[in-house]
């Protein structure tokens, strides 16, 4: 069974690889190239999940090389890096099934094949920034899936596409040079690239007291770096603009996938280079606590006071990106299991709630705005049916995977004096606001009419592949929401591996 | 005193500061993009001089015989930063695509006004 | 020997500097252009003195050759010339704006 | 109290029908009393503030952002202060690691250059990536800025260079010498100063200036697309074939070793796959700088 060790590489270089091929196709085929691309990589990290379900360490290491740690480069692979690369993987393949016919209708008919590539080159990315164990490969990877994604939002016909990937290039470039400056301090003052090596080194400076200050520096740049290309709270401006306007498979593989990415990134640097002692020792965590729960309070008043349903879904996801960075900040496992669960509950929910809002737009023509959105459930009734499960996923009503993390988020909370009433009270304001907006959105498109306009009506023959999806996509929601014990338990064995293993 | 020692890591950090508030506030495109070769140049700058030692070779050894490894500089940040350079350019090959096809549409390099024009139409809608 | 190429790096150092402040602070394109193009021209003398000569090579053909062409050749397609920064930041905009180009 | 309920009341029906603005709404009450001569005042007045205002802001941000800039610095170079010191030997960056790079590198890898022998195999992942960043870029360039035949004949009165004396002239003598120094620096990676990164950037200038100087619908019938294509997907289609064979055989428990030896270090067919590899990075980002010049020149490839 010793060939599955290969299989981590072997995704990543056949999703590169694929890239390629899909480059010399010449019409919308390369579509396809993807979809088994997706299958194939998500395959292969179940049974990387398995193998290390079932060894002893449940961890290993491969060398990218013929050379060990210090000298070569390796990619490593315990219990979480594969089980969220499946999580990214599943997400990717539902949400570009479900929106092909989107792409079609707002992607030139020429340039359907770079969808494809560009897909490809995110999953390989992704495949790498969730198994590498080097901090430079991490950076480059950074930068292919900078542009990758940025590609998928200009591919829109929409010329306000353009501009909304034009701001989200920015902050992207933004955050991924301070990046580039806290890894270069931390190789100068190190030495190393490798993340255990620069594990050991940072243990030893942080307790001899040597190079505090620069490591502090250092710390504080790749944090906020991954922090702004994520879309914490004071940088989540790029957010509504990037997600409202991309086609809809396009904006449920930025908010579902792309940024979780980054997230995953910027824990592994946690656990894996800072290491969990000097990170609560440094006190970065009390300000992505704060800013955490800035995020969840004005993410949710933005998305009250927008108009378009597409900007409210992309608000909420900053109000969700800031449970995430709470539950970070908090520091317990407790928290950042729930933080954990809050990435799959997140990233299981937004792409189907932007597919199923494209499929009720599609029935007034595609506008977005609340007014003309008013009782189309009528004429979409399998959008309708899964816009609903997405919303009171997110509201966080039982039996949906939205529940799960504000139950851990709450029970985790208690036991941290000032924190604890400053994490339940933001924790109700905010599903408070939660079931505002998005009850709002789902009476009004039940409620009968009251505008008439040209409408047109969607049954499930006229877009098979796409109702399917939706409705599978609610199934696995409901299916998270109502077996969450075994991802808890996952998620915990592998946090436990994350701090102890070297 | 560090600093005058090390004044190239100094003057990196002139350059990064001055090419991120180019970055950062600058409205005009054009200097953003200028900006970013700035902070990347800066940045580059700051890790070859943190692989330089004095009095010491080109890290290229003699095909034949005995190699003492103190007489040569540290090859990784050259390594490191050679990639690096290629890869700026082409992040400023597509952000002056994108500066192309915006300004074909907004007759206008300054952003602000572009995302002002942008919302404007939007609302017409 | 090494007091001369000690001044002489300064001395690229310093240069390297104002012309960065310079191309912030320049009022036309085309004069922030050519500037950064010097800039890279330095950069690439200042690679050569911390022995990497890789670096010195591929930063002559990258930073001051295709950037410098690329870069030109966006200016010329616009017609931007000629143009100032400070029009951009006055609120004018270009007659004739085209807007069923796209 | 009753007023203030309906009211509210009458906001949120406003809110939850989707017809509220927030921003707007002061405006839209005050003005809706006034007479369209005090409005027209009151407009010609608020646009004098603005105006003000706007310059006052210009002024002000400019301000910010050098105060930014300084902070920035500052704080950056109080870090500097206590970082390890400039050409000192005994930086933390001096360890083993580099030690081993130097030492044993062109016993190992074949490479006398240790900068090639280090990034195209100790560390030929990363490497393996920056490629892969130009790649993408070439195709995000090119789904911006292409366009098909159609579209680009109004476009075709762009400007050339071909007329121009000066730059043909000098152009002319130098494109020969350039090509030749980048096709040497390319094969030469492994044994001096260059190699893929170096050399494919050279040879891309080199093009560059070819098709300034002889117009692009020359150089475009010698160097077409589908060249260009090729020869991107088959280097990087060799690059990650060979890669994933030393990757693979590079760990034990696979039961393959790696035939590929270093040969003679110093000859110029030695360094196992470093010469092969340092072609394929070469041209892929020969053609990268070269297609970044057509597309953006022309609007296509061709």
């Amino acid at each position: 069974m010793d060939f599955i060790m290969n299989l981590p590489f072997v995704t990543i270089v056949l999703s590169l690889f694929s890239a390629v091929i899909c480059f010399a196709f010449k019409d919308k085929k390369a579509r396809f190239v993807s979809y088994f691309l997706l299958i194939a990589s998500g395959i292969m990290s179940a049974s990387v999940i398995f193998y290390n379900l079932s060894s002893e360490s449940g961890y290993f290491v491969y060398r990218m090389g013929h050379y060990d740690a210090p000298i070569g480069n390796e990619i490593s692979a315990g219990l979480l890096e594969p089980s969220f690369l499946l999580l990214f993987e599943v997400v990717m393949l539902l949400s570009l099934m479900g929106g092909s016919h989107h792409i079609m209708r707002d992607v030139e008919e020429a340039k359907q094949k770079y969808f494809a590539i560009m897909v490809n080159l995110t999953h390989a990315s992704l495949a790498a920034l969730c198994y590498t164990n080097d901090i430079f490969t991490g950076y480059v990877f950074i930068e292919v899936c900078t542009i990758a994604s940025c590609s998928l939002l200009m591919l829109s016909k929409r010329i306000r596409a353009l501009v909304a990937a034009t701001r989200y290039m920015i902050f992207s470039l933004i955050g991924s040079s301070l990046v580039l400056v806290g890894i270069i301090l931390l190789y100068s003052i190190t030495g190393h690239l490798l993340f255990p090596q620069l594990y050991e080194a940072i243990g030893t400076l942080w307790s001899t007291g040597e190079y505090t200050f620069p490591l502090t520096i250092a710390l504080g740049l790749i944090v906020s770096g991954l922090a702004i290309k994520s879309g914490m709270f004071p940088f989540h401006f790029w957010m509504p603009d990037t997600y409202g306007t991309a086609t809809p498979s396009a904006s449920g593989i930025l908010s579902g996938v792309v940024s979780k990415g980054y997230i995953f990134l910027l824990l592994k640097i946690i656990f894996r280079v800072i290491g969990y002692e000097v990170f609560l020792d440094s006190n970065i965590h009390y300000l992505l606590f704060l800013f955490g729960i800035c995020g969840m309070i004005v993410g949710s008043v933005s998305a009250i006071k927008t108009n378009n349903i597409n900007f409210m879904i992309a608000y909420s996801s900053a109000a969700q990106i800031g449970y995430i960075y709470m539950g970070l900040g908090l520091g317990t496992k407790a928290a950042i299991v729930a933080a954990l669960f809050q990435i799959v509950a997140h990233s299981l929910t937004k792409p189907m709630l932007f597919l199923s809002v494209s499929g009720l737009s599609d029935t007034v023509d595609g506008r977005q705005d609340f007014a003309a959105l008013n009782s189309s459930a009528h004429n979409n009734k399998i959008a309708a049916v899964s816009y609903s499960a997405g919303a009171l996923s997110m509201v966080g009503i039982p039996i949906f995977a939205g529940f799960i993390p504000k139950l851990l988020f709450s029970a985790s909370a208690f036991g941290h004096g000032v924190r604890t009433y400053l994490m339940l009270i933001a924790l109700a304001i905010s599903t408070i606001l939660n079931v505002l907006y998005f009850l709002r959105t789902l009476i009004n498109i039940y409620s009968p009419e009251k505008v008439q306009i040209t409408r047109k009506t969607i049954r499930f023959k006229d877009v098979p592949v796409f109702s399917v999806i939706v409705l599978l996509m609610s199934a696995v929601n409901i299916l998270a929401g109502l077996r969450s014990q075994p991802i808890i338990s996952l998620f915990e064995k592998g946090l436990e591996l994350f701090i102890n293993i070297r | 005193m560090n600093l005058l020692i090390n004044y190239e890591a100094v003057t990196s950090m002139v350059l990064f500061a001055i090419g991120f508030t180019m970055l950062v506030f600058s409205r005009n495109i054009m200097k953003k993009i200028l900006g970013l070769n700035i902070v990347d140049t800066g940045v580059y700058l700051f890790l070859a001089s943190m692989g330089y030692i004095e009095g010491k070779l080109t890290p290229i050894v003699p095909a034949t015989g005995e190699v003492n490894a103190l007489d040569y500089i540290n090859p990784i940040p050259q390594g490191l930063v050679l990639t690096g350079i290629v890869v700026s350019v082409s992040f400023s090959a597509l952000m002056l695509a994108l500066t192309v096809r915006l300004y074909k549409k907004y007759r206008t390099l300054n952003l602000d006004k572009i995302y002002e024009m942008c919302r404007k139409e939007d609302e017409q809608e | 020997m090494e007091d001369i190429i000690t001044v002489f790096r300064l001395l690229l150092l310093i240069s390297l500097v104002v012309c960065a402040i310079a191309t912030a602070l320049s009022k036309r394109v085309m004069t922030a252009l050519i500037i950064f193009t010097s800039y890279s021209v330095i950069m690439s003398v200042v690679w050569l003195l911390l022995r990497s000569p890789d670096l010195a090579i591929t930063e002559a053909a990258v930073g001051a050759g295709v950037n410098g062409v690329l870069f030109f050749i966006t200016l010329r397609k616009l017609h931007l010339i000629d143009k100032d920064f400070a029009d951009d930041e006055d609120g004018k905009i270009d007659e004739g704006v085209n807007v069923n180009e796209e | 109290m009753l007023m203030k309920n309906k009211k509210v009341s009458s906001l949120l029906k406003e809110w939850y029908e989707g017809n509220l603005s927030f921003d707007e709404r002061m405006d839209n009450d005050s003005h809706k009393k006034e007479t369209a001569e005090v409005e027209e005042k009151e407009i010609r007045l608020v646009k004098d503030v603005e105006k003000a205002e706007k310059e006052l802001t210009s002024k002000g941000y400019k301000f910010f952002s050098v105060i930014f800039c300084v902070i920035l610095a500052l704080i950056l170079i109080l870090t500097v202060n206590f970082m390890p010191l400039f050409a000192d030997n005994n930086t933390p960056t001096t360890n083993e690691v580099y030690e081993h790079y130097v030492g044993e590198g062109r016993d190992q890898t074949g490479a006398v250059n240790t900068v090639a022998g280090m990034i195209l195999d100790y560390r030929a992942f990363d490497t393996l990536g920056e490629s892969f960043v130009l790649f993408t870029a070439t195709c995000a360039v090119l789904l911006l800025l292409e366009q098909s035949k159609k579209q680009n004949v109004k476009e075709k009165e762009s400007f050339t260079f071909s007329n121009d004396p000066i730059v043909c002239t000098i152009v002319k003598i130098i494109t020969p010498i350039i090509i030749v120094f980048g096709v040497y620096v390319l094969f030469n990676g492994h044994i001096s100063p260059g190699g893929g990164f170096s050399g494919g950037s050279v040879l891309g200038a080199g093009f560059i200036l070819f098709a300034m100087a002889y117009g692009e619908d020359k150089a475009a019938k010698i160097i077409t697309p589908k060249i260009i294509r090729v020869i991107t997907i088959c280097s990087l289609s060799f690059y990650c074939l060979a890669k994933s064979y030393s990757f693979f055989t590079g760990n034990e428990f696979n039961g393959i070793h790696s035939i590929i030896t270093p040969g003679t270090p110093g000859d110029i067919v030695s360094g196992g796959l470093i010469l092969p590899l340092n072609i394929a990075v070469g041209l892929v980002v020969c053609c990268t700088m070269y297609s970044f010049y057509m597309v953006f020149k022309r609007g296509r490839l061709d």
